[in-house]
């Protein structure tokens, strides 16, 4: 995932779908060019009920 | 014959053709490419720049001729006069130093450029009988044809003497007291309006019953009434069928099977432009065609292996960022890269007044797709900025799927819109949707702001309407 | 005394209070806003947009003026003229239609407006006495303080006769001969500019060594070179002491220990805003503070349970654009989302000239942030567009991450780059690396080509430079 204290890179439509899904965004793995967290990516994360992923993962 | 070898040889210097060289040379590409005319093609010659110019020199002359007339600010000038043979020499001035850059641009990525006309041998042969020097037998790997367009003829009024085509325009010999312009798409409104503007009684004529027929209607709206307020008259419907200097322009309402005829000193021709494929050999290699123009795949390839195209030649739209995208494309594949040309969105600017840009799907043509799809529109007489520059007509408008809110396309008409295409073309190739642009903080007073609200609006959260 | 019961009053009628009352009206929350001077606050009455309607003209004069001297254009006019009372009120104009339409869009949002300066009693309940009508206990569940800011005096010259507030100079009684302008932030600044473009003598006293002294020296030399050559002088390292009608303002240059006076008829003082947290009652909240301005957390919640806060009275950076997305933040947290103010980025912008744009991370910041990154600027002097409109000062200059090319920042400065901000903050915003930037087809002749130059240039693959 990403560096300690970074902040998580997504746009503005993701972040809000984020906070209304109650979602933290440092959770969550951007696939991403440059770590960046794709509409997709956040579908995925809370279809495994909002459980970080495995590093790496 | 002197012969010489190169792994790329360019036809034409234009946008195309030079960035496509530029681009080779950097990448370590031995390249060459021959111009006939002059580089910078038709965009910095006699195309895109020149014409900007002139459209700004009218612009500042008609806000003096406003201003003798007494404005809002308070301003108040007298005897506004505009020497247009000065204006012609700082428009060359321009275009002499941004080819003369071209010139020095592509020296620094050392391609070898011939001045003179390119005859076409075979796919991989050219011929060249340079300006200067003997002639020259080119062989090369890779032929890419960047030849551009050329304006159309009306065969009832050949360019020449009073017939102008818009290099004409763009250079004239004198400011008519009447000019008429054939053709209401944006070359020829681009040209006329800034004719109004430098004082000249304009009279448009176009066959299609609206101006700016390739464009929607709501977006040429602001555009008709700008004219209409301008003095401009228009004659839509109607065709032309000749000229003779003492009656000037014979007219056909076409519905009304009317004659009539417009005098006028001056005739702007702008009915289009033709890919530039016949007189240089290119018959002889057999190409696919589409129509008028050269045929290409998604990766600027011809029918003919190792032989590319790009630009005016291959069609619509043609415009010169999309000559320069493809120089792009077609340069890295002969550097060895994987690229194809296919870009989300091309903008489209018109430098009328008001602007016009239109990027991506429009609502019509989005619907026509298929798509399940939302739109909306803000208008600058809501916009802050807008009033204080004294430019409130127009609007910025949205296209979305309804799904998704993914954004399709944006179009916008009014004064200074021309610079949003940048928000505008990233956005669509971000994959933006209407939440991301309308949580975007825009800066106040700008213009952009009005995209902001387009979004907005779009989600039914506008806040300033 | 009347009492009434409201969900949220906003006290403040500015962008922040504004905005904030009429999202959360359209969301259906009971909204109060108590105003005291006019719908709009600062910025609508007397900030961003009169300064701009003022610019506006008087960039309109400077090119009258110019014309009469002769332009390379071939333009001429004849003995311009500004009848500044005319301007002021074309300028009164724009304000009165757009302080009405911010009055239109609260009734339509459902939002009960008072006018009357509001006195905090508790965290809960607020008394004002409208400027009609009877005194008026306001009882609500969330209280939203937007209260703004007011301009920072000098003890040795307050405001009033000749000593100009940034109010006063957007209403001049006359036009001075001699100006002297105290502090070049961009307030100063873009007040200083236009009165020199209105033919006032102008001189700038600046404590710091530097114009713009908060915006980095590569960005502000193009600014500095325009002051130079438009006549403004600048006494930079001074501080002014006092002013006088015989002598005018009195200076010290604080190096040198020299002092020196002055002589104007008009002294405009820009030195600074001050968050507006006194006088109303603020104080007996206990609210905590963050210096002079009401501390707030990513929420815009202040230490007071369902005390907000938002715009110029929470500080840095003090800008109408900030105050709105505040405002819209905060209005839908009490209709009951989930919400945090955290932009990647809020643009700000000087409209002086050239514009002066910064968007994220300048080179310096993100160097000192301990980020490595690399930066590129293209110039306008290689921009086609640029060229035709005369404006081929400044540059474009992007900052990107070394190891992703995730853009950090962007800044700008020439004529009429306020608006590539759309595309900076919404490249911002949306994670945009380089090489979105770069591969985007930008529209020609566009002076946003310069942005996917700056980008392809800090790839190594720019073309036109
Ligand atoms: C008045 C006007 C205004 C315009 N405004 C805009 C605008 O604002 N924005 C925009 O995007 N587009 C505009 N265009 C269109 C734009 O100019 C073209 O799309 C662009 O120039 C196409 O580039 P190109 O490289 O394909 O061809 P061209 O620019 O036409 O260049 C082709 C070059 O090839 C040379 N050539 C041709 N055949 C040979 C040969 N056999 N041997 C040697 N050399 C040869 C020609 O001399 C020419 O220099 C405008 C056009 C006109 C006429
Ligand atoms: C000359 C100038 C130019 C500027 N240009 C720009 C620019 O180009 N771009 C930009 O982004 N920003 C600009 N600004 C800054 C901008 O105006 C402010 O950032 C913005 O107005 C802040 O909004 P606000 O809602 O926080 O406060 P304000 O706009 O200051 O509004 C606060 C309101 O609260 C009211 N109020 C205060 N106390 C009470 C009370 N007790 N009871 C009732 N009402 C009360 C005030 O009367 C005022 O109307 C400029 C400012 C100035 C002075």
């Amino acid at each position: 995932l990403r560096k300690e204290g970074e902040r998580p890179l997504a746009s503005p439509s993701v972040r809000r779908r984020a906070l209304d899904l109650g979602l933290d965004l440092r959770l969550v793995h951007g696939s991403g060019p440059a770590g960046r967290i794709a509409h997709h990516d956040l579908d995925a994360f809370a279809a495994g009920g909002g459980q970080a992923q495995a590093a790496g993962g | 014959m002197k012969e010489v070898t190169t792994k790329l040889l360019v036809i034409g210097g234009g946008p195309g053709g030079y960035v496509a060289a530029i681009r080779a040379g950097q990448l370590g590409v031995p390249t060459m490419l021959v111009e006939g005319a002059s580089l910078g093609g038709t965009c910095l010659n006699i195309g895109c720049i020149p014409s900007k110019a002139l459209i700004h020199a009218a612009e500042a002359f008609e806000r003096a001729r406003h201003q003798a007339a007494g404005s809002p600010l308070g301003i108040r000038v007298a005897d506004p006069q505009i020497d247009i043979a000065q204006t012609v020499r700082w428009k060359d001035g321009i275009v002499t130093r941004l080819t003369g850059g071209v010139g020095a641009l592509l020296r620094k990525a050392g391609v070898q450029v011939v001045k003179g006309w390119a005859q076409v041998e075979d796919g991989k042969t050219v011929t060249v009988k340079p300006h200067e020097g003997e002639p020259l037998r080119i062989r090369c790997e890779h032929l890419l044809l960047a030849t551009g367009s050329t304006p159309v003829e009306l065969p009832s009024m050949p360019f020449g003497g009073a017939i102008w085509s818009s290099t004409d325009a763009l250079s004239p010999d004198l400011l008519p007291k009447r000019l008429v312009v054939v053709g209401a798409g944006y070359i020829g409104l681009e040209l006329g309006i800034a004719y109004r503007k430098l004082g000249v009684e304009v009279t448009v004529v176009e066959a299609a019953q609206r101006v700016l027929p390739s464009y929607d209607e709501e977006l040429t709206q602001p555009v008709l009434e700008a004219l209409r307020k301008s003095g401009i008259v228009l004659h839509l419907g109607c065709s032309v069928q000749g000229w003779d200097a003492e009656h000037g322009v014979h007219v056909r309402n076409d519905a009304r099977a009317e004659d009539f005829a417009l005098p006028a000193e001056r005739v702007l021709v702008a009915v289009g432009r033709r890919p530039h494929t016949a007189g240089f050999g290119l018959e002889s290699l057999q190409l696919d065609m589409a129509g008028r123009h050269v045929a290409i795949d998604m990766h600027c390839r011809t029918s003919m292996r190792n032989v590319w195209a790009i630009g005016d030649v291959t069609g619509e739209p043609m415009l010169a960022h999309r000559a320069m995208a493809q120089g792009e494309c077609v340069a890295e594949q002969i550097a060895g890269r994987n690229r194809r040309f296919e870009p989300m969105a091309i903008p489209a600017v018109c430098f009328t007044d008001p602007e016009v840009v239109v990027v991506g799907k429009t609502p019509g043509e989005a619907r026509a797709a298929g798509i399940d799809c939302i739109d909306a529109a803000f208008p600058f007489a809501a916009n802050g900025r807008a009033m204080t520059l004294e430019a409130t007509g127009g609007f910025v408008r949205v296209v979305a799927r309804k799904d998704n809110h993914l954004i399709l396309g944006w179009q916008a008409v009014g004064q200074g819109v021309a610079e949003l295409a940048a928000a505008f073309g990233q956005s669509m190739e971000m994959g933006a949707r209407l939440e991301d642009v309308g949580h975007t903080i825009h800066a106040h007073p700008t213009l952009g702001e009005a995209v902001q609200e387009a979004a907005l609006k779009a989600l039914g959260q506008a806040l300033h309407i």
